[in-house]
């Protein structure tokens, strides 16, 4: 067992719940014709990163790749503005400009979504230096897939991490898959935490089908950083459906699918719970049912929200107070209108 | 062999097919490109025939994909690299402006870099700001590259084809929302010469230039204002660079008017090129100012309305085309 | 504080350790910036002053860096990256348009990323075709830059400045050949607001937009001209993006004739924007076609003569500005 | 002692005392106002790459970073070619466009000097991509620095390399500084040949000052690369002077310079060479003298060479029989001039 005990994992299967909820609403969003686009990436299989947001503080940062909603949910975000934001609408999270794939919300520190392989990996080291100057206790996690693991982009963040002593965490999340490559495909050396350790950094892996492992080993890892030695660690996992709302894994055996799937944190953590006595089917079912109809309270309330107005296009590319971006048919005016 | 109905995509993958069937040092590598068939479809089936060396799935590392290609084609390989999306390209241009552009001209001749990067563009999947850009530019800033932007059928199949025997770098630039689009393509008649301007239709009141999903878009437009009695010539300039810019000279010394549809945004786009090309060479021709009508200058938003609107469109290609040649103010010009 | 006589380089420096002193969110990071002092002098001194957490000498990972100030600067720093070489931005691209560029837009207005990236670009020093370039414009084409190239010694100091207090990225572009020009700085008095195109000298008969070195190369041609009863009046713009047009057009609006130049190759370059807009605005004042001098379209050359000849000489402006105002043809011209 | 023997380091010296002296004379050209520009970086201190290109056999190919005049001069370039390129003059390797930092030869396989640190890296895995693939028994070396090793490019490359078990092996010259940052400053761990074998590379260190232990090394890897294991060496050794020609290195303490400079591969080889009895004096002395006299005779032929006629700088932009780009001249002229 492990340090908060079965309180803990009892929260942690709530999160995971809520986790695996939100996604197969987005499902139903898109299927309902109401998403923005098919970029949709669901995180079902790796709701044990709830784990490592349970070990991050209030202050705390991060970034997030295109699979992210999983992590914002487990922050905190809100499910309705998250969901709205993947409709595309104007109460989204980015007024429907960013969709998906770039969720943010700077009020609980996640310094946005990226759809950029590795794009937002480097993004943490810079915030370790504003915590370091600035003598603030807080770390910066960088969750980010096994295919990103190939981008140059995470050795340079890494040595520069560990040169600095920064108070940074790398959290790939081994999903085993980058889109229809598995692994051993992608890396000559799958264990992707070595890799880490022969650059200056704690590394680990841990099996992501135990949340409070999970936990655990996160702590551990944010603690370190916390004190000046930046970590990474690998979560394996499975990724159990497509790699995108259209994908439906042609190139995987069937029978590895099953398999993989049986890698279920949530599924772990009921069996667990019940083992355990924590909580009784009964509750359980209760907070199955509150995810549910938080979840599809968050869907109605996306398809009801309104589409931006047109003219939103031109705000946020600078600054409020900035000089704004001169609009097409305002430039031909200038040059056809009357006034010319 | 007679000309046949097909797609975009088809016409692409049936080009490497060829390719890669005639000359053994053809190679395709990128993202996906094998065992998933490429993110839209167009290397499927090419593992199959051709092996695991000659169709590779590389890991995801843009920037090493492309500079490995750099060192496969100056060893007498001729690789194909498919980038996925042209939004990936700014971790890619130190090899491909650096590197592929500059190592003939960097080495006096010595070296050659025959590769051909493909990748595709623009909007229309709500794809959101960093998978819906139109960066062409970027590309014919850089001298030593060839730029290539296929629209039709037939020039993705011709193109490609010329593509693969070019002795330099070739950018060969696909659109998203062009993959299923149909049309003909005969074998033996290409639309036009590497490296020639088209004219997609005729006309006599104004030149629009433009290339890639525009055309279709500029046509669209033709036709509207067709209705209305106005005769756009709509030419397709296939080739970004090195450019046949006599073609649209030729058609605005006879027209008196011309506009540029793009959809990449409008500041230092590629129409900025153009219009500063066909202004120069055909001052004393023009009746009007050479317009502009791009994208605007701002990131893609995710809204399937905002991103609509974020491009231009056979509407606003029409109003602005109407203003031009019979002063007609649109409605939003208040 | 009077005004003052120093150099390009020393009013940079002197404006960074302002903006260090005022603001303590300010810091310096890159490639040599420290120990070594920059590799063009420019930060020389500052990591005695301020210590190794504002100073910070990076290992060479032009990409890792530039993601790292993004980071910093999303989370209440203001970072400072010295890029060293414009050239190497190709690195970077993807940090600079997709994640710099476009967070704030992405994230719909939550996330702002004021940093400044500084770089140098431009020949002179027989660098060759890896350390010689202008590429400004692949940032110009980026919507949510700004993109900002210093041409005299009191805009390099004010310029900075402003910059360092600019809520969203700016570009930074200096020149090579500019560090150890000497000039006057009155820190009380810029050249003219953030944004502004400024008037370098007066003229009647045309005018010359360019900036960066180009804009001495401008002047001096300003001065044969002037010898030749031509009368040029040459702009600055100073801000590329977002542009001031105004000054431009009211400019060409008066002379009739305008001349573009800049160092940057040709095709696809800034000039094309500004021969674009030109041509767009001031059509019927125009009394000849906007000329663009700019680079050759081709990769820096080693050799000293042959770099010199890439690009625009104070003597090939002049003339060709004679050709342009009294259709007198130069020598070339056969 | 080893495999070739006393000839063979016999040998080493004699290529190592050239690569000496073309390099003093390349600084004798600076003086003389002769180099075009100052870029020009000495590879004094790091003549034991010698062993590496000792172990290269005719066909493979390799790339060079910056610092690349010994390696061209170990692996049979024409010094009156290279001083003349590096004059920037018309018989040139390059025809004058390249210059000291972009030397290649195309009939040795050098793929060329490139001046982006690490941009010459990746090319060495598209050079065993067309080797494996047309069934060809080479190798293809990248040489870099040790300040290239912090780009996230090797180890993209690195991946790839290992993940295909290609011909191809990454030669980093750890001259312990990339300009003015020591390797400790620059590297969390610098221990570099570990993050290589955490890649899945055959990785090493080898003590530059003993070329014979470079050789020895480098045959090693390199063989275990033509069957198939890609290999990371790394040399360690001392860059003895400045980055560049104008760099004086403030940055070092005088005392880690004399201790540096003791790392002498050249030093070292005479003296083994004198113990072993395998030359007298004279002997290594007339090597000296005729090093010395060929690298003079470079200099003189590149000082009299011809500049390069303006013209030919719109050639090699693209292929011969490609349409060339067209002069700002004569675009001036159509806009302008008679015919329009
Ligand atoms: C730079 C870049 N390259 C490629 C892609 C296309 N792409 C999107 S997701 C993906 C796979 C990523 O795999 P991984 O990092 O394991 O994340 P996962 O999807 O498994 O969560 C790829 C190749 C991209 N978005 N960005
Ligand atoms: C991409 C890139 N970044 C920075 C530079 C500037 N620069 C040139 S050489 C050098 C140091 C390289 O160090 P190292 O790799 O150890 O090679 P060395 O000079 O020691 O041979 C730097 C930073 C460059 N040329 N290219
Ligand atoms: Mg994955
Ligand atoms: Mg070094």
């Amino acid at each position: 067992m492990t340090a908060g005990g079965n309180k803990l994992l009892l929260e942690h299967y709530r999160t995971m719940r809520r986790i695996r909820s939100f996604e197969e609403r987005v499902n139903e969003l898109f299927v309902r014709g109401q998403s923005a686009g098919s970029m949709l990436h669901m995180s079902i299989g790796e709701e044990s990163i709830a784990g490592v947001c349970r070990a991050m503080e209030p202050g705390d940062s991060f970034t997030t790749h295109h699979r992210g909603h999983g992590i914002f949910i487990a922050r905190g975000a809100d499910p309705k503005r998250m969901m709205s934001e993947i409709a595309g609408k104007s109460d989204g999270y980015c007024s429907g400009k960013g969709g998906s794939m770039h969720i943010a919300d700077m009020t609980l520190g996640a310094l946005g979504a990226n759809a950029i392989v590795g794009g937002g990996i480097p993004h943490v080291v810079g915030a370790g230096l504003s915590y370091r100057n600035r003598r603030l206790p807080h770390v910066s996690v960088a969750f980010f897939g096994d295919g990103a693991a190939q981008q140059g982009i995470l050795y340079e963040a890494m040595n520069m991490a560990a040169l600095w002593k920064l108070p940074v965490v790398f959290c790939c999340i081994n999903n085993q898959y980058g889109m229809g490559t598995r692994i051993d495909r992608a890396a000559a050396n799958p264990n992707l935490h070595e890799r880490a350790i022969a650059c200056g950094l704690n590394g680990l892996t841990v099996d992501g089908s135990d949340v409070e492992e999970v936990h655990d080993a996160a702590e551990r890892i944010l603690g370190a950083a916390r004190n000046g030695m930046p970590g990474f660690m690998v979560i394996n996992c499975y990724r159990f459906y497509g790699h995108a709302r259209l994908d439906k894994s042609p190139y995987r055996e069937e029978s590895e699918e099953v398999e993989g799937r049986k890698r279920d944190a949530l599924a772990n953590a009921r069996k667990k719970l019940l083992a355990r006595a924590t909580a009784d089917d009964a509750m359980l079912m209760q907070i199955d049912d509150d995810a549910e109809a938080e979840m599809n309270a968050a869907v109605d309330h996306a398809v009801a929200a309104l589409s931006p107005p047109v003219d939103t296009m031109f705000r946020d590319v600078f600054a409020e107070g900035e000089p704004p971006p001169r609009p097409l048919r305002h430039h031909l005016s200038m040059i056809l209108g009357e006034g010319r | 062999m007679a000309a046949v109905e097909t797609t975009y995509r088809e016409a692409l993958r049936q080009a490497l097919i060829e390719a890669m069937t005639e000359d053994e040092t053809v190679f395709v590598m990128g993202e996906e490109v094998g065992r998933y068939g490429g993110a839209y479809g167009v290397t499927k089936g090419l593992l199959e025939m051709f092996g695991e060396n000659r169709v590779i799935d590389t890991p995801i590392a843009e920037a090493g994909i492309v500079g490995a290609a750099v060192g496969a084609a100056m060893t007498g390989s001729r690789p194909v690299v498919e980038l996925m999306y042209i939004d990936f390209a700014g971790l890619t241009m130190d090899q491909v402006a650096n590197q592929a552009a500059k190592s003939r001209y960097m080495f006096g001749g010595q070296i050659g870099v025959p590769m051909v990067l493909r990748m595709q563009g623009g909007t229309g999947r709500s794809a959101a700001a960093q998978h819906s850009q139109s960066l062409e530019s970027w590309f014919t800033h850089v001298p030593g590259l060839r730029v290539v932007m296929p629209a039709t059928v037939n020039d993705a199949y011709h193109l490609l084809r010329i593509a693969l025997k070019c002795p330099d770098p070739v950018i060969f630039i696909e659109h998203k929302g062009l993959y299923v689009r149909k049309g003909t393509l005969d074998t033996e008649r290409p639309d036009g010469a590497w490296g020639q301007s088209v004219i997609r239709r005729e006309g006599a009141d104004l030149t629009i230039v433009t290339y890639s999903r525009m055309v279709f878009e500029a046509l669209a437009a033709a036709e509207t204002l067709s209705a209305q009695g106005v005769s756009a010539e709509v030419i397709d300039i296939r080739c970004l660079n090195p450019l046949d810019d006599e073609t649209l000279i030729r058609s605005v010394t006879k027209t008196g008017r011309a506009m540029v549809v793009t959809e990449s945004v409008m500041t230092s786009g590629f129409a900025a090129e153009l219009s500063a090309r066909i202004s120069e060479r055909c001052f004393e021709h023009l009746e009007e100012p050479v317009l502009r009508v791009a994208g605007e200058d701002i990131p893609i938003p995710v809204s399937p309305a905002l991103e609509r609107g974020a491009v231009p469109s056979p509407q606003l290609i029409a109003e602005t085309a109407l203003w031009l040649v019979r002063r007609i103010a649109p409605s939003w010009a208040a």
